[in-house]
């Protein structure tokens, strides 16, 4: 489904993801963890193209993506993200949020996208928000506006970075739950958490980056049980 | 505002900023010539001009300009004539023609009340006040390298009332008196400097507007228009001086 | 002191009819500067985050040239300089050149406040499938007006006040007559009180309408 | 064009006297009113962020004053105003004026700058057994300082540019030279083409010092 | 130690606190939790006169705190609080931060308060770093240096507003270990945090605030096992 092969960032001297290869499945959850500035995000960003690769290929339902012959845009569409800090648009409703990108973007006609988007409200168990500004939102229902505004492009994947770090504590279960019941409905998710709970619960795999470097790569068990690399072992000594 | 058709047929050669109006400016800072009370643009100059243009069968429009700035405007086409109290120069001639004198007047020494400058030898060194661009700016410049210059004269005439600001002032005897008698507390020195000849101002390219001016001049001095306006500001008629032994500023 | 309430009433009663007739072309002289400048803004801000290096720096070079240089130079630089081309009335060289003036100020409080907006913003639009131009008309242009506005604001006071300058060449606004008034009376003191305070009432007028508006955007959302 | 430039050459180097001596005198303008100002500013925003409520309106009613008049009406009302107090030049009246109406925004600056420092800062230093005057002074102030920097100078060169202003009460800087030089040499449009040139270069000098010493600072802490 | 007697604060018409009374022992380790909103914050902040209170009393070592009669600044001086966002003074380096309120306020001399202030750094673990800047700190080492500036007042108590949630999840360890370290030296602390296991571990005793009141305030073992109130077993299950 997305595929990374040796890929390479640099921000000016600073080498971000030193050859980075990774294949996510078709319905996998695949949750990634690794300290501060380990390279999380841009690998995130990366496969979203919100970063341009400096080496290596980026391939998404088997098909390499070119950034100099394709359209960025539309292949974006394709890919969902959902960001720590919401970036939810303050000058529309919620429901107005949803919409927004399937009118404009897939040039979808207002009715159906509003059904549509109604519909994902239901489902994240905010349709009585529609018509709200975000301003007005917890954080945890922010979050879940975001999702359903990233599911209404019905993207072939959702990435998700750091979705419940900006919230309080007791907003955290509802979003992972929404996240969760995703999971369990097949969509393919990479997943940037430092909620080790949800990671052991609902991960297919884990992958621990580590200065631009994939050092993990395996199921939840044996992550956690009986992870190959020190560092890792620290790394779990320090967050759990 | 006025917007800008420029040559009309029905004026000929006169070139006029606005069919039919006669555009004539002053700086509306030169009480009694040109000056504003109520919103009405008066004085002497003001009048003339409204007389000049009837007689020439146009509908006078007086405008005002800042002094500094009156040449520039003259030839950057703002307005069509300068009748503001414009004294002939050679070095205006330059760049102006300019017509007949319509009045004498007198470049005067100013000075505070009870000031010690007796007349023109004490000015030596002394900051004297003038408008930029005037020709008492050149006539001070011979006595003193302090000069102060302002936008106007009556303006300049208040900052002598100001211990310590300005020791004199040059500018014409008319204006001086008229603020003397409004009871500011200044006084004149000595005798006019000299005799100096406003004239109406125009391009030099506007020859035949400028005969006509001069035409209507004559036309409103003859048939006693001019001296009713001359009477009604000064209770005189400025024409009437005599020029023996009085140096004429050129 | 109560002499001096007495004169100011008088002064204050014989210049009104003038002044009130100048407080219009200062109006006036101010809302064309505005509507121009805010078009100049608007055009020069979005030069210079266009990503043309030539736009750039053509929209660098009007900012720098203007912010470099005071008002008053560039009032009669175009009245004088422009007229070799067109011919304007002082009315619209003034209220142009304080346009021009204004567009460079306008330009960079839109700039600063499309860049002010948290590049979250752009991200998320460019996330959904949006292209550069729909993120900014869609997303990143409405925001950035509305924080726009206080500024503007702010700008549109300066211009209200600016535009005194204009008497320089001669357009019959408020201080242009509050100095012949001041050259006639010879009350130079009182009359520009007096034209002080129009101006003061002018500016907090609008200081209370902009208040108003800005507080109704608030509750809007 | 060849000719143009010619001709532009040959006004700078006949205005270069003039206008070099003149540029001394506007540095001087600018420089008294940037003192006095700075010190009316510091002295109003104490009085804007103190907590009695005289002091605060007192500088209240200052701001406003200063801020909803036009600087050249300032200028007139002090120079006919304040004669009848002291007795100062013209040089003296312009710069003070201009310091005084610099005063209310370098106020502005400042309490907006000590406003904008964390309030964190305070807590964290009053949690520390510190008075409300040690936290100003150890804690708020420093920092505050710092931040005014970039806005001050942009203060400067404002200030720079509005002393073109006190021509009009006869003090003989760049523009009252220039302006005298454009009615005399009828060449109005390349006499403020290059007093235009003056002061961007002045601004420049100025922006360029500025960028400098903001630099050091970044990289001092 | 610190007393709270019927302690009422409200903001506005906004009652935060009704009617709190709570006695903390010396070296006595006191958790406060509670949902967001719920006025953890705004009780420590009343224990160190940074509100004032409507109602009620604040006594310190056995002396009613009066607001009217008393220097403020003085009280404050003798309750430490360490804060969320660190809030160190950036114009400061680390040592100068230490030393600032020793020598201002105390009046100690400036060789002593070096000194202390050395041996403070020493204390938790970042005497390299006396001459850097705060800016050049990750932001566990930052939080150290705002206990060790705390400390150097030398306070009958310490005040701590959730210290480790502004920080990284790797970070929290660090600033965790130096609290358990004060805690085992007898200092009294109130600690709002989320941090369960720390509460678990080092607290004398937890108290749940909801709306204002006290609805839990019992010993770590019966909180998390057999808690009270329904409202503090539903915060349990969504932090933990
Ligand atoms: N746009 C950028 N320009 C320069 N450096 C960047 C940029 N974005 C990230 N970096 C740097 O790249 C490194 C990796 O950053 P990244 O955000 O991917 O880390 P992360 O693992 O997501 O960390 P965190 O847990 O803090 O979010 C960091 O050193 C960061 O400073
Ligand atoms: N200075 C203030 N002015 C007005 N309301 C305030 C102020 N400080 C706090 N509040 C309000 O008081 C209530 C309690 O706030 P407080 O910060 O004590 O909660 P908290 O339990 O610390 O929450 P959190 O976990 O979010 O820090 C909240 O509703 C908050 O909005
Ligand atoms: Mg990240
Ligand atoms: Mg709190």
């Amino acid at each position: 489904m997305l595929k990374a092969t040796n890929l390479h960032k640099s921000f000016g001297k600073l080498e971000v993801l030193k050859g980075i290869d990774l294949e996510v499945q078709p319905s996998e959850v695949v949750v990634l963890v690794g300290v501060s500035g380990s390279g999380k995000s841009t690998l995130l960003r990366c496969f979203n193209f919100l970063e341009r690769i400096n080496q290596g290929s980026i391939e998404i339902d088997g098909q390499v993506i070119d950034a100099k012959k394709q359209k960025l845009s539309q292949v974006r569409a394709e890919v969902g993200m959902v960001f720590q800090h919401f970036n939810l648009f303050p000058h529309k409703t919620v429901l107005e949020n949803v919409i927004e990108a399937p009118i404009v973007v897939k040039k979808e006609n207002k009715e159906t996208a509003i059904a549509k988007g109604k519909a994902l409200l239901e489902k994240v168990g905010l349709a009585d928000k529609a018509d709200v500004y975000p301003s007005k939102l917890s954080g945890g229902q922010k979050q879940r506006v975001a999702i359903a505004r990233a599911l209404a492009m019905e993207p072939k994947a959702l990435l998700f970075d750091e979705p419940t770090s900006a919230l309080d504590p007791e907003l955290v279960g509802e979003v992972l739950a929404v996240m969760k019941q995703l999971a369990e409905e097949g969509m393919t998710m990479v997943v940037v958490t430092h909620e080790m709970k949800f990671a052991r619960e609902v991960a297919d795999r884990i992958i621990m980056l580590d200065e631009g470097v994939i050092i993990e790569n395996t199921d939840p068990k044996t992550f956690f049980e009986n992870p190959s690399n020190e560092r890792t072992r620290q790394f779990i000594s320090l967050v759990e | 505002g006025s917007g800008g058709s420029e040559n009309s047929g029905e004026e000929g050669g006169m070139n006029l900023l606005e069919d039919g109006k006669l555009t004539y400016a002053s700086s509306g800072l030169y009480k009694p010539f040109s000056f504003e009370e109520g919103g009405d643009l008066q004085g002497f100059d003001v009048e003339i001009g409204a007389a000049i243009a009837e007689e020439m069968g146009l509908e006078p429009n007086p405008v005002t300009s800042p002094w500094e700035t009156i040449i520039q405007s003259l030839l950057g086409n703002k307005f069509d004539a300068v009748i503001g109290s414009m004294s002939i120069t050679k070095e205006r001639a330059e760049r102006v023609a300019f017509s007949d004198p319509y009045y004498y007047s007198g470049g005067m020494i100013f000075v505070p009340e009870g000031s010690d400058i007796q007349g023109a030898e004490d000015l030596e060194g002394k900051r004297i006040g003038v408008v930029a661009q005037s020709t008492y700016d050149e006539a001070a410049q011979e006595y003193t390298d302090d000069i102060k210059y302002y936008n106007s004269d009556v303006v300049a005439l208040k900052d002598l009332t100001v211990e310590g600001r300005l020791d004199a002032v040059i500018t014409a005897d008319v204006v001086g008196f008229e603020a003397i008698s409004s009871g500011m507390a200044i006084q004149e020195v000595g005798e006019p400097l000299w005799v100096e000849q406003p004239a109406f101002a125009v391009r030099p390219e506007d020859e035949e507007l400028l005969a006509e001016m001069d035409k209507a001049l004559d036309a409103i001095i003859e048939n006693g228009t001019y001296a009713e306006i001359s009477e009604k500001y000064f209770g005189r008629d400025l024409l009437d001086v005599d020029l023996e032994g009085i140096t004429i500023l050129e | 002191m109560m002499e001096f309430l007495q004169t100011m009433l008088e002064v204050i009663k014989r210049t009104a009819p003038g002044f009130l007739e100048a407080t219009v072309l200062t109006l006036q002289v101010t809302a064309v500067a505005l509507v121009l400048g805010t078009l100049l803004g608007l055009v020069f801000a979005l030069m210079k985050i266009s990503k043309s290096k030539i736009l750039q720096t053509i929209a660098n070079i009007y900012i720098t040239i203007i912010r470099g240089t005071p008002l008053i130079v560039q009032i009669m630089f175009l009245y004088f300089g422009i007229t070799a081309v067109i011919i304007l009335d002082a009315f619209w060289a003034g209220a142009i050149a304080l346009g021009i003036h204004n567009g460079a100020y306008i330009a960079e409080i839109f700039r600063g406040a499309i860049q002010s907006i948290d590049k979250g913003q752009r991200e998320a639009s460019m996330a959904l499938g949006m292209t550069r131009g729909q993120s900014m008309k869609r997303i990143i242009f409405p925001q950035a007006l509305k924080r726009s506005i206080p500024p503007l604001g702010n700008q549109f006071i300066i211009t209200l006040k600016d535009s005194s300058l204009v008497y320089i060449i001669s357009v019959s606004e408020l201080f242009a007559v509050a100095n012949r008034d001041a050259a006639q009376s010879y009350q130079p003191f009182e009359t520009y009180l007096v034209v002080g305070l129009y101006y003061l009432v002018l500016v907090m007028i609008f200081t209370a309408i902009l208040r108003w508006y800005e507080g109704r955007l608030n509750v809007d959302k």
